[in-house]
């Protein structure tokens, strides 16, 4: 099983691979390849002062969040694990949605309920992520079903860890899928670890490509940093998905840059040098010099849409922050569709706490 | 009309509401062609086709993780597990995912689905298939639990089930699946969630019981009357959550005494919950000990089910303890 | 991927894979098959007369289990599915002990607390089975975990259906069996159905074999109705785990004859033809011609085997039948190591109840 | 003699009983060189050696299938679970096998093991990081469940935990792992399961609690006691299976009045247990309600934690409740 490329380290594409995407589109893809990294650096800078209570950088991972957001079509639904936000923004969710989420204020979509990075949108048909891992690959499969039953012609992207690989949801997610053949794309993040566990101590397989044949599905293996490549093979996995031929997997072989999460330090476990090694390969400088060479984008364009971004950025923050928690009626609210006595008696008898002292 | 028993009104509901919610679809394993191994799905797959009863591999986590994906897009999944006591696989779908996807993503995506499942003893089937878990999927926010007691009341509860916006968790006394018929309505009937049933009227003891326990409750409240002039209050709970906390607070204000009667292990169970309530809001109305009948702590036995499980004499004996305290 | 058989419809050997075992072994392995049988009769027989509650028949799958048990050493444990009691009798569990456990009395060793057909037994390292699908398989990898930290040179077999591959713990079993590379032997009696579900409903992989790939292990595919292909594979998988080269996946394609258990009637799902094809593959009868054609065997032999079985069976099953349950105790020891004073508590109260009631 | 945190004391205990029992192996997610995402066996993997102390893949319910399978050929195996709330999908190992194994075999086949995990809130994680589920073990019959509250407690109970023959859940207030240091002496000392611990004496009210709720439970008694003269007796339960009910005992007959403080959501939690345990046994001694302070019965928020938490205040509010019945 070889893997797909098309990019290389200098940015030059396979004349043979290169997708036909439009200027405009490959320089939004640009962009926002752009903001995820912004935010990832701007959410962790937040985190060590104290202003946020947690971040989830994804950097390292933009090119396969936004070549895969880039090969769907608007309707089709994203089941995010959490290092694919970029797919919702990219999609245009507002970025004063996310940022009301990192202060979990009043106008936070989540109600304050999430930690920092855990958010969805049903508008942008982003699914809101669990935490438990794996547990969205099963629920992509049953959505897929339910698109193939409603005779939309609609596909389901759901995005894990090789960690994930691990879980039981992976396993029958893929086996759901596989049975029932929905339209799920299984769309694996291979950054070599699950927080300090490598690869190595995930899986007894040579690649994780290899368990896709257990299930009788079509397996690929694609450079998680060459966003041409990602953008190809989710095109493919798409159209076979339409065609009415089931899931694709796709393992995506990338690296995770940062840490895990701001509450994680991997200078613990991690060697400096497999590092080092990986930042050669980073997706973002690849993408901008092919831009170059085509003469899509220059240097000065690149720094403009990253300080565009701080700005806008900065002044959401400077918003966010001064606005008040949520009302305390949304501790109860939303555990069902409606308010059943025991809940209402707790937010009275809290309410009435509250008030005796204020 | 007809008189059906409890596993024939499951069906009957099934089916009534396949005809009605086109989004209706029902899986789990043996659901299909052999019609589910205690029959409840008898005959649907035929009728509504294969597209709408799915046979899946043999994975709860697979069938609740499936149901969950289903209900996101907005299909109506009722999901079987085969028995009760194979739901565990399934629990972290369940509990961290169908109970909690409304409240996390702030009511922007909901899981409405049934989870139906033959539950309880009384069959003869060991630790593995007679086990009553619904104690779990109470202390669940974001769960429904809802437990009929005869043929009929199956019927309506099942097809409010299947109306709600939430999960509900639907657990079938198998021990009545065919112990009696009763008079099943065909057509649109439902009986409402969170709303108890008054099954005797009585001043003196007030039962409180769900599912194949109403029976041995009625049992015992009847020897009660006849022999010893006490007449009981039997209350079928059918939902456990949410609670008819107004139809338990009238009875025991009334009769001072309260017992509950679960088949499950004692510890923890929802019995406990019941005497938790009472003990915090009616404790000076109480005559006597708040009283539980339940299971004893240890898994599900074989040969000595008869003595596991809760009986009339039992339930006398404490009917009487609390009776003359 | 190819399937490995030795014997063919006729009972002729293929000369170049025949394994070299002794004429009594060999006429052991063929008693212990029709034992096999002949418990899957009567068990059957006194589940219709009322007698004892639950049967779980394996007939048809006679070879796969006493193949396997043949090819292991009497110190290596076995987690058993349900469908392998041959592999406890072949090893010299008491028949006794399988009578008094149908009928759950007080001389049963699990003390009338499980189905007919679920025991195990710690002599003769074979593990008490659970009853949800799958559980085995995990433990019997964390099992092998333990022999080889202990530095014991052995090896734990564990058998489990094709639906148990959709089990959550068919893949962490396999999973930790690879990576932590355990002396474990995943053994997969493929009988084409999970009760009413076939094959075709459990997966979309072309064979289960396929599945080894996706964790790093070989695979073996075996024709599971040929007792002495199964020995040679589960042999070899022995070797490759006491040579500490980790877990073989062996997938053994057999047939369930008769139905999934007592309380099942295969005539609601399963077409007539697939029943009269396979018969014609019966392990024990394609075995007896090779026996007899090596002239170890005689009909009247066999005849004499089934024969003294049922005698022995009919006198314990007379006196089995007349025992009493087990006593009250029983019903609260055995959930701890201690008696803790709650089940103490319950146990007086329940045994006053009896006295007051008898 | 060293002053150490409750995490620290947890690795202390470890690291000693590593030490003492050569078949004792330590698994789960990052438990090696990353030394557990708290740091409960920093130094472990560098000190005892990799055979003894396993990552694994990220698989609960293998890390617990594992495990028993280890303890079944003689291992004591001591799985960590990194946080509580991602113990679900291991529930039918735990429910199922390490629960029944010793009654399904009648006693010929045992596992024991200890299953240790941080649990509970306070700490800002949001519903994954942040339940108290232990009401669902205390509903399993073959488990055992111990809750430490403080570090020198912790090292004396997970020891004992370590030699018991049956499965023990262990589950660790989080919110405690760092906010204070006691005393944690060196070497081989032990708590045994089974016995509360009185925390402070007092006549007027008693307060059953465990794990952070005993702080809260003190706070709230301190302040009674100095605003309102009451004095509240409290109880560290320490063991919720097997309970102390002696101990409990002697405190509600001389008090007179009980309350229970736990973190979990209300409906069916192991507050319930308590209340019908004395509602059952001891009411004619109760001179008001029952009560309970607990979580409110929703998923574990995030911006209102602290609202949703137990605290002194509402605790106080609810012992003058009790007190002036
Ligand atoms: C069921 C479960 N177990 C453990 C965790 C704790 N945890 C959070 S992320 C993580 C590692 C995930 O690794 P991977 O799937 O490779 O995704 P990555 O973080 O590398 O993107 C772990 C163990 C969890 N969230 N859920
Ligand atoms: C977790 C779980 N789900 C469902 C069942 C009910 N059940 C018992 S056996 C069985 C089919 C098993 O099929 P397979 O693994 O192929 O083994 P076979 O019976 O064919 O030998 C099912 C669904 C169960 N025992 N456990
Ligand atoms: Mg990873
Ligand atoms: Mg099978």
């Amino acid at each position: 099983m070889s893997m797909i490329k098309i990019l290389d380290s200098t940015g030059k594409a396979d004349p043979e691979l290169e997708p036909n995407i439009s200027k405009e589109k490959l320089v939004k893809m640009l962009e926002y390849m752009i903001l995820v990294r912004l935010l990832d650096e701007k959410g962790m800078r937040l985190q060590r002062q104290g202003r946020i209570s947690f971040s989830i950088p994804s950097t390292g991972q933009e090119a396969t969040q936004i070549g895969a957001v880039a090969a769907l079509s608007p309707e089709d639904w994203i089941f995010p694990a959490y290092r694919e936000p970029g797919m919702a923004f990219y999609r245009g969710l507002p970025l004063e949605d996310l940022v009301n989420h990192w202060f979990i204020n009043e106008k936070d979509p989540q109600k304050g309920r999430r930690l920092p990075g855990l958010f969805g949108s049903k508008q942008f048909r982003y699914v809101n992520p669990s935490a438990p891992i794996g547990t969205q690959i099963i629920q992509a499969a049953g959505a897929g079903y339910a698109h193939k039953y409603l005779s939309e012609n609609l596909v389901d992207i759901v995005f894990f860890g090789d960690g994930a690989t691990s879980s039981s949801d992976f396993h029958s997610g893929l086996n759901f899928g596989a049975v029932f053949k929905t339209p799920t794309i299984f769309f694996c993040q291979n950054n070599q670890w699950a927080i300090s566990v490598p690869l190595s101590r995930q899986t007894g397989a040579t690649s994780l490509v290899d368990k896709a044949q257990g299930y009788g599905l079509p397996g690929v293996q694609v450079d998680g940093n060459d966003i041409l490549a990602v953008y190809n093979v989710v095109k493919e996995a798409v159209k076979r998905a339409k065609a009415g031929d089931g899931p694709t997997f796709i393992e995506a072989v990338t690296y995770r840059a940062g840490p895990h999460t701001s509450s994680d330090d991997p200078t613990r476990y991690r060697p400096k040098e497999e590092l080092e090694k990986w930042k050669k390969l980073d997706p973002i400088s690849r993408f901008e010099k092919y831009l170059r060479a085509k003469g899509y984008i220059t240097q000065e364009g690149i720094e403009e849409i990253r300080s565009s971004f701080d700005n806008k950025l900065n002044n959401l923050i400077s918003e966010a922050e001064k606005l008040k928690p949520p009302s305390l009626k949304t501790l109860f609210s939303d555990v069902y569709s409606e308010l059943p006595w025991h809940l209402e008696e707790q937010f009275n008898e809290l309410n009435a706490l509250k008030g005796r002292n204020a | 009309m007809s008189e059906l028993t409890m596993v024939e009104s499951v069906c009957f509901a099934l089916d009534e509401e396949l005809g009605r919610n086109s989004k209706l679809v029902i899986l789990g394993e043996d659901v299909g062609p052999n019609g589910g191994v205690f029959r409840a799905t008898q005959g649907l797959l035929e009728k509504h086709g294969p597209k709408r009863v799915l046979d899946t591999p043999l994975s709860e986590n697979g069938i609740i993780g499936f149901a969950i994906g289903m209900s996101l897009m907005g299909l109506t999944p009722v999901a079987e597990i085969q028995f009760v006591d194979f739901i565990y696989p399934a629990f972290d779908q369940l509990i961290s995912e169908a109970a909690k996807f409304r409240y996390r993503s702030g009511g922007m995506f909901t899981t409405p689905m049934v989870i139906r499942s033959p539950y309880g003893g009384g069959v003869r089937g060991a630790h593995y298939h007679s086990q009553s878990p619904e104690a779990y999927f109470t202390h669940t926010p974001g769960l429904k639990v809802v437990i009929p007691s005869t043929p009929y009341e199956t019927k309506g509860l099942l097809t409010s089930a299947m109306r709600e916006d939430d999960p509900v968790i639907f657990l079938e006394p198998k021990r009545l699946y065919r112990a009696f018929k009763e008079e099943v309505p065909k057509g649109d009937y439902t009986i409402p969630l969170g709303e108890a049933r008054k099954v005797r009227v009585g001043g003196d003891v007030t039962l409180l019981a769900y599912g194949a326990m109403v029976h041995v409750a009625l049992e015992a409240a009847n020897i009660a009357s006849t022999n010893h002039q006490i007449e009981c209050e039997v209350i079928d709970l059918r939902t456990l959550v949410p609670l008819d906390i107004k139809t338990i607070e009238k009875s025991v204000k009334k009769t001072g005494r309260m017992i509950s009667i679960t088949e499950a292990p004692k510890t923890s169970g929802f019995s406990a919950e019941l005497s938790a309530l009472v003990a915090e809001r009616w404790i000076e109305y109480m005559e006597g000990p708040i009283m539980r009948v339940t299971g004893y702590d240890t898994p599900f036995p074989l040969s000595l089910e008869q003595e596991y499980l809760p009986t009339a004499q039992r339930t006398l004996e404490t009917i009487m303890k609390v009776y003359n305290f």
